[in-house]
């Protein structure tokens, strides 16, 4: 159903991050934007989200790193990285070379952590925004703490904010009573944006062994299996908050990325689709603009929340 | 020594199942028509990553299991442009792909991952000693090809419980390898595991160097033996693996001497040279231990 | 694998709940044990664990109730049900007769309705134990607000414990950021075992009529999706609470009930599984016979908690 | 009148396919062996409630879709103790179903739910009208069936977008009922919807009964019309469903002056009488309204 000719606007403003099309790759899920480079430019998406880096190195955690679960997968990377630094020498000056929108994913261990990260993306050039990664939880340290709390996302949010005048956009967690106090704190805090969401914290159990499967015992679902409860957030926020959303989690079709525009994400991020079908991505930018050449749309904004209003 | 650094050129490609037969206890052969990959001149111990639900031109992205199942190339007929692997069943997406007949489409990616290292022309005359166990002959049938192909002198050392396993016999030999086999069952070869016969091969052929695949505890024994006599190798290592591409780090694996982290099976691997591999904990395996065949004697 | 003659014993204790085997029927997934009647005896259960019951009837809510997600559901029933009166004179005679286990789930708006139906079920004969609903998702009042904050579940059992010497067994909402606080105030409340996880809070929307799909907008997700989140969490109150745990979410393999056991729990239940395989609770009991005559086990204690210890 | 009850005798059976072929614009019938099925006496308007993929003897219990889908009895052969349903693609399910070939097993429940009511023998002469829409015509054609074995009038309307999709027309033919198709392009029949001719048929038959299925808006305007004309008819309903068997409560619907609460579609219908059914909201259709056909002349 490719309809050639008409040109609906693709492009969004994500709290300031301004995207020629709404499609993200999702932290952690493509690296530094070159490992896919033979199948997919990351020119051509909306943006880059590298994945999370922090301030030293991180070896990540004992393998094995990955299960696969009903629809998903569960990953306990624990945030192997080499460091803000090797990011900013290395891996950040090809990015720009190729002109990719960058997003860079921070995750600190404490709140000076978080703002010294900020700091030092703030000096540099190329890149569009920070992702401030409250979420993960596959690491002892920092992470969790600040995502499962609205007082402390608050604290780190307010914390990057005084240092940098990049769009930041702080990465949530789902495993919450009360997302929208999340998203509440993170805005009052000078949020630009609410990224949404991270993986559900779950096990998986070798029945022969009988030993906890991960490297790690814990790990973060995603993929199809979570989509329900990512759009579910996303409408909830939607309606309580005013920041751009950039939604994600689970996202396996065109189809499936026009739900999150409906509940409410201004953009939106693939992570384990890739891993599926490694063009998903561009998949999904060609199946939302067909949609609205098909339904006589001209930009996708006429979609944005459209099912949370 | 020759070696393909990974990731020269990966492809994704909706390949053609030429045929996909029951080959041995539990093994299956497919032979795939993939012109873009056998453009991309894959190397033996590289792999592909396949997608184990036909492919669907209408798209079904729910269907299960997701993530991909990364493969070995058996075997690459270049004319033809048809790729084999030889896979073992063993799960949800293996028994799937058994049910894929002739003329079923299949969505594959790659190739992908390091190769083994060849010898190139100034090596001189090479001689070389594959040992194989169960299904992880797989790779070691290419590399034989390739290695026949350059003129080397190929040794071959296969393994299985029983001689319906050794699926990879008949084609071996066809390459000109000299094979010894043991199985666990007397059913053909040797009784015992494959390591038991590597310390008189190493003294027959004097090998230039070893390439190993198969269980771990079987590859570690390979490696000792090895090391012991001073000749270099390496081994095809497993992980479970998400993107293989190298970008979700879902495959590490700590090597010796490498505090600085782990490296990534799909794209530092899945070859290493077997002096730098930590083999997992298990069993001693074979020459240094009574094999059950001894015990049962 | 099915190996005659040698019989493990797969008898539980469920906190006082006596069961002949850990396979139980999840609530609102089986009726009243009479739907099946065709496909599966009741009395081969474990236990029946009847639809969520309230005080009144309830009409329920507006369909569409039900929509298929990635290996799973989202359900918005709204608890529809007859009432408390109308199950003890239909259905409980019924089920008496048939020499089932049942188990009653009790759904109540305000702590003292939570009290009334334990006591009109405390009065009554053929009711093994009381799992009481603190969780459901899709009912405007009630549920939720109790599942969510362990203060309001500790006065709800303290208030149920008060008028019963049945076994009561709360259930648990996994839609919080704490699972053991919740845990632990129902042990400190005087529960006799946990029941975990009810469904996770989601919702899906219809890309053409650009709406919510669900009559009731919100609904909660069940199926294999959720396996690894209630994996989780059983495992980590089985490390942090003494009582038994039912364990369910997304069982659909006598494997994954294994992995349930091992995570933690006592006995197991399933719901949707049950939609799929009318008959996979007694598949279900047979394989993990099987697997304890495999493994040369003599009782199902040999594994609970086997990998989280 | 007689009437089945749901869950007489519901079964799990694992059926052989024995045909499942492309019937029209993308309508498909599938012939099943069900000798299980069959044995319970399916009831025209029961319906079978299926598992979309292969069943896999070694289980895959997470194959997608998860959900089973309810299918109409479209046809049974008791000799044979085969069932048929006839099937429009519409999404996942229904697509996986085309791939299935004669020999593959699949998992299918039934039969479920209540049946049309039929005239008994004491009802004496008695002259039917069956109005169907599109793949509703499915429950319609074993109805037509069992009225015509009992001797009773069979007038049948069917409409649908083109001759293509009128895929049960010569099966109805062949069972002696006299058949009017309306089609919207005039490819076949009369140029219009189905309940254009629903006034005249009625004057001209006289029918003691109408039994519909099809599109809401088509069922609400045939309700109308048999209401104005004071003759008591059923409708088959559909709702998405879980259990299939009263189990869930996820099928509900709200019928006429049943304020007490909702019905399941699954054991309370799927066939309900149309004057209890609040139809959902629609576009007026065919006789009340100006056809596409007649604003093109
Ligand atoms: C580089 C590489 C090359 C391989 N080459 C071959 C080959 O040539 N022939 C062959 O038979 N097998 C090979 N394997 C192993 C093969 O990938 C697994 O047997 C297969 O993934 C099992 O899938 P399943 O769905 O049947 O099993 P399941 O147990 O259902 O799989 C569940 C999960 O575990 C993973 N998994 C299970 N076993 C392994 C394993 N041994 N290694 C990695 N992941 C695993 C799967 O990918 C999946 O994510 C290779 C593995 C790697 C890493
Ligand atoms: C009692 C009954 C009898 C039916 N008889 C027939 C028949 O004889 N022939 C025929 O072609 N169709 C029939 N249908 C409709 C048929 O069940 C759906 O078309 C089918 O479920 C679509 O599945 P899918 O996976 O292709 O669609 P998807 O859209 O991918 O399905 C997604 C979900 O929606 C549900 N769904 C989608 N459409 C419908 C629908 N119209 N009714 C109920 N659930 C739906 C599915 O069951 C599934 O849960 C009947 C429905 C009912 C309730
Ligand atoms: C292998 C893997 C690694 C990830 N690493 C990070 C990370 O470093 N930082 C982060 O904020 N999120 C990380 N995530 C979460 C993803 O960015 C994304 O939020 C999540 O996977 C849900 O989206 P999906 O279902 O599309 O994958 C990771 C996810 C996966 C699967
Ligand atoms: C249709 C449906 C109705 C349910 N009704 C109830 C209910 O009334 N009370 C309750 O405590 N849980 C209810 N549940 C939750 C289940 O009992 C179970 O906890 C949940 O579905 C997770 O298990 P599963 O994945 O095996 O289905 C319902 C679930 C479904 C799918
Ligand atoms: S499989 Fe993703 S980095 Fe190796
Ligand atoms: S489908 Fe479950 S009650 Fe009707």
């Amino acid at each position: 159903m490719r309809t050639e000719g008409l040109a609906p606007d693709l492009g969004v403003d994500l709290g300031g991050i301004k995207l020629a099309n709404p499609v993200l790759m999702a932290s952690g899920t493509f690296g530094y934007g070159a490992d896919y480079v033979d199948l997919v430019d990351p020119a051509d998406l909306g943006a880059v989200i590298v994945k999370g880096t922090t301030l030293h190195p991180r070896a990540g955690n004992p393998p094995p790193r990955i299960v696969e679960t009903p629809s998903g997968m569960l990953n306990a990377i624990g945030l192997e990285n080499p460091g803000i630094e090797a990011f900013m020498d290395e891996h950040l000056p090809r990015l720009r070379a190729h002109h990719v929108t960058v997003i860079v994913n921070i995750a600190g261990e404490s709140v000076d952590e978080y703002a010294e990260l900020a700091k030092i993306i703030d000096g540099s050039i190329g890149v569009a925004g920070i992702e401030i990664n409250i979420s993960c939880p596959n690491v002892a340290r920092g992470g969790m703490q600040f995502g499962a709390d609205p007082g402390a996302a608050r604290e780190v949010v307010s914390a990057v904010r005084s240092v940098t005048s990049l769009p930041i956009v702080p990465k949530l967690s789902p495993n919450v009573t009360d997302i929208v106090s999340m998203a509440v704190a993170c805005q009052d805090a000078g949020a630009d944006a609410i990224s949404m969401i991270n993986t559900l914290s779950g096990i998986a159990i070798d029945i022969e062994k009988r030993r906890p499967l991960l490297g790690n015992v814990f790990g973060g679902l995603s993929g199809p299996a979570i989509k329900p409860v990512a759009l579910r957030m996303i409408y909830q926020v939607y309606r309580a908050v005013d920041l751009p959303i950039l939604g994600g989690g689970g996202i396996a079709s065109a189809r499936d990325a026009l739900e999150f525009h409906m509940a409410g994400a201004t953009a939106v991020s693939i992570g384990t689709g890739t891993f599926v079908r490694p063009t998903l991505a561009m998949e999904v930018i060609e199946g939302v603009r067909d949609y609205l050449v098909v339904h006589n749309l001209e930009s996708i904004d006429q979609i944005i929340g459209a099912a949370a209003r | 020594m020759e070696r393909v650094e990974a990731k020269r050129a990966v492809c994704v490609e909706t390949a053609t199942i030429i045929k996909n037969d029951h080959v041995g206890v539990g093994l299956w052969e497919m032979e795939l028509a993939a012109p873009r990959i056998v453009a991309a001149k894959p190397r033996p111990g590289q792999f592909v990553h396949v997608r184990t639900v036909p492919a669907d031109p209408r798209g079904n992205p729910h269907a299960h299991p997701l993530l991909r199942r990364p493969f070995s190339l058996y075997d690459v007929d270049m004319e033809r442009s048809n790729i084999s692997i030889l896979y073992k069943v063993q799960g949800t997406g293996t028994s799937l792909m058994t049910k894929l007949r002739p003329r079923d489409l299949i969505d594959i990616m790659g190739p992908l991952g390091r190769s083994f290292s060849t010898p190139s022309q100034a090596n001189g005359p090479f001689t070389a000693l594959v040992v194989g166990g169960g299904v992880g002959i797989a790779p070691l049938v290419y590399l034989t090809r390739l290695l026949r192909q350059r003129g080397c002198k190929v040794g071959v050392l296969y393994g299985a419980s029983t001689c319906g396993e050794l699926a990879a016999l008949y084609r071996l030999q066809q390459l000109g390898a000299s094979c010894r086999c043991t199985t666990l069952d007397e059913s053909l070869g040797v009784c015992g595991v494959v390591t038991d016969l590597l310390p008189q091969a190493i003294q027959a052929l004097h090998p230039d160097f070893i390439y190993t695949c198969g269980p771990e505890p079987m590859m570690a024994a390979v490696a000792r033996i090895a090391q012991k006599n001073n000749i270099p190798g390496e081994a095809s290592l497993e992980a479970h693996m998400a993107c293989g591409v190298g970008a979700c780090l879902g495959c590490a694996r700590k090597l010796r001497g490498s505090d600085a982290g782990y490296v990534k099976v799909c794209v530092d691997g899945p070859v290493f040279p077997i002096d730098r591999i930590e083999f997992e904990a298990g069993e001693k395996h074979g020459a240094e231990e009574a094999t059950e065949c001894e015990q049962r004697v």
